[in-house]
């Protein structure tokens, strides 16, 4: 972690002298940055102007896909259909708008509400599915709950359920594409929740240090499961954080897909330019509950719930789309009606697939297996065939 | 008598220490409104108010760090770690603080606090909402670990955590929360009746969850946590088979009860130990060791493990990765008929 | 964690709305508050009226033995009579500035370099030198390195090795102070290498939710053992990282006695009033090698040590004291022997102890011994009587 | 043939794989102008630079966590943990991604690195600078773990891990860093020995370190680390009393050589298994549960521990607590006589 950044070193210098707090109080609220506000008024045509709107219809299309995607997974996950699900409501331009800002060969680390990213470059919806599912197809091979799938051929990093690991990760990958000498920047995504984990703090640190082109995208939902943002830090904005580690700090409207394409491009390009990270903090809500083992009633008022609607990312790209001529009610519900077909079609294919094959179990733990695996398998083998397993009971084959 | 569930028995344990103790006070992630993830705190946050039932940030270490600190200072928290595959961002905090502090600084400073966390598969959770570490915290000397199997077991037990001078880690089998097995509560098991009030079950000893019945050739089978239910079924089947399992729930993992397991191997001369957790190093391996150190002379057979496979914990094979009673009887049959 | 801080919530508010990037590039660097400088001129002749100047000649003379027993102490270690040592020459002010503008009902976890918080509190200097030796009367029984003490007596947490682990746990207990209705604070000292680690962020994040009253003070030494600041993190102070957490954020200069007081005292008052924690950043320079194990000449010039003499503390405050007809060459002459006297003489009788009983092997692992414990201090006891033990070979008892 | 001791074939090893691919990098607290507390970077960074040979912030997590990283876009990271007592920060980390990325991913995600990280006691180093925390890795499936206890292993191990498909753990003895005891250096040493380039010792495989000589009771006595040079002094001691040692170095303990072991306990009949750790939980009692499953009907005597106790690292008491070779020695005739 070499570039250094030459910073004043740490002895006490004798300049100034007054009696000088750092800060106290912390500094006011900053409004985010936006270009297109929920009412309609647009803050930076120049920005607006700079993005093919043919493009915008596209990511709105999928978007509008997306809500339907989660719609439907949740009722799903109510008939029994899945095991869980997760959606992301009311989100949608944290994962379009950096998929879009970015190039295919940046790397991305998605935390589990973004299936978009990896969607936006490409990833099937129907090996989506089959992750939900976890059937034989699924590119995970059923090792992981559902929404932790896996996308190589997107640069899109195996999604853990440990929050927060990424960010270190995110760090290293930047790093190394530095190291290479490839052009390329490392994105991670998180919850404002997980910002209070010790990895949000060691990756930034070592990304800062490291002058990495790295990306962190703070999703500020105002919710980590039940706990509230008040609870999660006392700090008015989690941006603020990017002043203890040397690094550019943003935050932005992330309900406004135009802010988040054009925080994202400025971060990559930042980056790109060898300045090092940027921590961008995205205001949003999350429209949804936590996941469908959550009930958001139990701590939070159906007003708070409609108020936050107003600034739902959908209708506000809506009627901008609708002022351009490049959306109508009949476009809407096409798109609708499409991808509420595609995404039934793809799960009944995806329910009508075997399970992975029971070798799975023991492979990929490492890149050959060992004795114990290979002896291991054959003990479930011969368990399997003794007419005595709980898996074959229940139908496993 | 009441019946409950195991969560249920936990929640009262804590409403009574908290109606006892202004010290104890509870702290993690979602245990305040929401009352934790699996509703163990439900309602407590409403009585005690938030300063004692605390919503922390998302930060195992934070967790656990701030707790040893009040713990040193006098407070007993009581600290949920949502599941325990989430443990490790704090197991610097446990194992080289929590387990250390009394020893390190000559008895000066004790730490008695407790942690709880949901451990094992079973709930259709994959990777990252199943794992069994317990063997992980039982090797580091300093800290106390239970498991109980039943809502007996679970109230007991964590009264008697909160009253121990040590660390306890109460790690819960979450996948026996509402019922001993699938479809079943634990109303109709003899375990689920749980008296109102304060009680104990003490720290260090193992229950005979099945005495011999005197009939068949005897094994003893040796587990812990949900498996002891697993172990229960195995039981049943064998008896037909001429069979006769003593099922000895450790309920205790440090410090461990090696008078029980003696005494019934030595009597059986026979045994098979369960665990869930992958078997290089689980816990299983030390009961085993013990039991070659300690009843060798007694043995008829060679002890067996079964444990989970030796790979992270899968999703949709779930259902076979999981030791199931198929398998528990398999190994306590193998070891019956040895020769 | 409860008093909530009022913070805005998460949802993105409408307001402002021109795109505002919250800190790019980042903040230049403040100079840290001082009192008397190094060249002898007052910054704030108030605040200096406000101590008793009796005070500071005590504080002046206890720094004066500090220095004398580090010194003593590496030659000990060098001469082969201690395990291992560590000094704090450079950055005495650190640990008796605090000391002293704290109760001592204020609860203190040092880190390794502060042995002078104790000391000032009364822990005697037989206990500390009996620690260093690993005898029957080391307060810890002789578990831990030398250096690494626990002061019960004085509310001074036993040292640990692991760096940072303090930081957490100092939030807890300041958590704990104010649940039980008592008026003191907690303080945790580190290192700014420390900063770094996963366990500074949680902490300061947990006690600014919560508004603990604690502080946390960072002596920034300009090294983590062979690591400069530099590489330590990107940021011109640690002490910006306060705003990240909504607290209040103070640099010091670290050599000056005067504005250490001063900074530790507001701190004070501000926890004790409610207002929550505040992060010190104190400026110094570690003018001793790390430990006994390093030596700094493999990572850093002797012309920048040299410049670094320049801030020391001890020089600065002398002359004030000398100024004030208060100090003068008699008294430092008799300070530095009666220190080296004392320490000497400690040392000799603390060698002259014997090793901890067997039997603390076996006991505090837990508050009484379980079997295996028992079962196992037997075995040891048949292993020391059966004439192969290493130990007893080497002349243990 | 070169002499070296451990460090400097770490050293070499490092310095070779640095030569050979650029995509090695060293990272870790002190690696660089410093070269490690150790040493066992020196001169590195000075060659290769300060972008490969990286001098981190103090966060054992972020070391790791980068590492992970950059081993996931093809970089060849080798991650130096400054005390095995300071990997805990870094646990999940570890165990959660590092250990699981392959496996998690559907094969999509393989992360192959090196973590080295100084183990075990015997330098004064009191309570956190003296841990063996191989066993709490072992448990968790995915890591391998090597353990050299020789220069001539060091070396070779080391190259092998730099070549593995997998994450790759490297325990080195830190007590026998210098030489094989106390005031004796390596050169005397026959694995002192140490071939010049590139060469690797197969993961996987153990070591007889001192085969039977023929004359008197076979005991096999299997250890890893620095206590296998424990172990060879018992064995010397031993030989004159009739009991002749079979000493094995397992060198990998994941994947462990399960055939060498029966192999030796199936010609001997008699075990004893020595590791530096607190026993319960310890790799030892894995070894001895394997003997059990395998070797049963071989033999003569119970298989013993030999291992620290069950509490945390003292410091003046240090050789008191570590197993020194009159206690293997006193457990091996045990098992030797026993009837
Ligand atoms: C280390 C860890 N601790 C706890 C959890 C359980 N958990 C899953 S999601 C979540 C909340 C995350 O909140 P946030 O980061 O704000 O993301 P959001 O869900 O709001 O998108 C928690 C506590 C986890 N997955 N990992
Ligand atoms: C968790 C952990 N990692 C590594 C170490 C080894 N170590 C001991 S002191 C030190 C440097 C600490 O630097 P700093 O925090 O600046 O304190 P200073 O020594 O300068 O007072 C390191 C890396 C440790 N003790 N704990
Ligand atoms: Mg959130
Ligand atoms: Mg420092």
């Amino acid at each position: 972690m070499t570039r250094s950044n030459a910073a004043p070193t740490a002895r006490a210098p004798d300049a100034g002298g007054a009696a000088t707090s750092v800060s106290h109080p912390p500094p006011v609220a900053i409004a985010p940055m936006q270009v297109l506000r929920a009412d309609g008024t647009i803050v930076d045509p120049e920005f607006i102007a700079s993005v093919p709107p043919a493009d915008i219809a596209r990511l709105y299309a999928a978007m509008v896909a997306q809500r339907v995607y989660d719609d439907r997974m949740i009722k799903m996950q109510r008939q029994g259909r899945l095991g869980f699900y997760l959606a992301c409501t009311g989100e949608e331009a944290c994962a379009y708008g950096p998929a879009y800002a970015l190039r295919n060969d940046d790397w991305m680390y998605p935390a589990y509400r973004e299936p978009g990213v990896a969607l936006w470059r490409g990833f099937p919806l129907q090996t989506w599915v089959d992750n939900l599912v976890g059937n034989c197809d699924d590119p995970v091979k059923g090792r992981q709950m559902p929404v932790h799938w896996s996308a190589r051929a997107q640069n899109v990093v195996s999604i853990s359920s440990p929050v927060g690991t990424q960010i270190p990760q995110c760090a290293g990958t930047a790093y190394a594409m530095r190291q290479r000498g490839d052009d390329a920047v490392a994105i991670c995504f998180f919850g404002e929740g997980t910002s209070s984990e010790g990895d949000f703090h060691v990756g930034l640190n070592f990304a800062g240090v490291a002058k990495a082109p790295a990306i962190f995208f703070c999703r500020n939902n105002g919710y980590a499961i039940s706990t509230p943002y008040e609870k999660t830090t006392a700090a008015p904005h989690i941006a603020l954080r990017a002043h203890g580690y040397g690094i550019r700090g943003q935050v932005v409207d992330g309900n406004d897909l135009f802010a988040v394409i054009k925080a994202v491009g400025e971060a990559a390009a930042y980056a790109r330019a060898g300045h090092g990270p940027t921590l961008i903090e995205a205001k949003t809500y999350r429209l949804a509950a936590h996941s469908t083992s959550d009930d958001p009633k139990a701590y939070r008022s159906r007003e708070e719930e409609a108020e936050a609607l107003i600034q739902d990312p959908l209708p506000r790209l809506r009627r901008w789309l609708e002022a351009q001529g490049l959306w109508d009610e009949a476009r809407e519900q096409q798109t609708q009606t499409e991808a509420s077909e595609a995404i039934l079609a793809a799960l009944a294919l995806a329910e009508a697939k075997p399970h992975p094959p029971l070798s799975t179990l023991f492979d990929d733990v490492f890149a050959a297996r060992t004795p114990l695996l290979e002896a291991q398998a054959l003990e479930l083998a011969a368990h399997l065939a003794s007419g005595e397993s709980a898996y074959r009971a229940a139908g496993g084959h | 008598m009441p019946t409950m569930n195991i969560i249920q028995a936990v929640n009262d344990a804590l409403d009574l220490a908290m109606a006892a103790d202004k010290d104890v006070v509870i702290l993690g992630e979602d245990v305040g409104k929401f009352g934790g993830v699996f509703r163990a705190t439900v309602g407590l946050q409403e009585k005690y108010g938030e300063d004692r039932v605390i919503d922390t940030p998302l930060a195992e270490a934070g967790i656990i760090g701030t707790a040893i600190g009040m713990a040193l200072y006098g407070l007993r928290p009581v600290a949920e770690i949502q599941f325990s595959d989430f443990i490790f961002p704090a197991y610097d905090q446990i194992v080289n603080e929590l387990a250390k502090f009394r020893y390190r600084s000559g008895g000066e400073y004790p730490c008695p606090m407790v942690i709880r966390t949901p451990f094992g598969g079973g709930i259709r959770g994959g990777h990252y909402h199943s794992q069994s570490p317990e063997a992980t915290f039982a090797h580091h000397a300093g800290l106390v670990c239970v498991t109980p199997s039943n809502p007996y077991d679970a109230k007991g037990l964590l009264l008697a955590a909160l009253a121990s001078p040590d660390p306890v880690m109460v790690f819960e089998p979450k996948r026996i929360y509402r019922g001993p097995a699938h479809g079943t509560n634990w109303s109709a098991h003899p375990k689920g009746e749980v008296p109102a009030g304060h009680y104990t079950v003490p720290i260090g000893k193992a229950d005979i969850a099945r005495p011999l019945r005197g009939k068949g050739i005897p094994v003893s089978l040796i587990s812990y946590g949900a498996m002891v239910e697993t172990c229960r079924e195995a039981a049943a089947k064998l008896e037909a088979e001429g069979i006769d399992v003593e099922l000895i729930d450790l309920r205790t993992l440090v410090p461990y009860d090696l008078p029980a397991i003696v005494e019934s191997v030595s009597r059986t001369g026979r045994a098979v130990v369960a665990n869930e957790a992958p078997k290089t190093c689980g816990f299983a391996a030390e009961v085993v060791a013990l039991i070659m150190e300690h009843c060798f002379d007694w043995l008829q057979a060679p002890p067996l493990r079964v444990t989970g496979y030796d790979t992270p914990f899968p999703y949709t094979l779930e259902a076979a990765y999981l030791p199931d009673s198929g398998r528990v009887a398999a190994a306590v049959r193998q070891v019956a008929r040895y020769k």
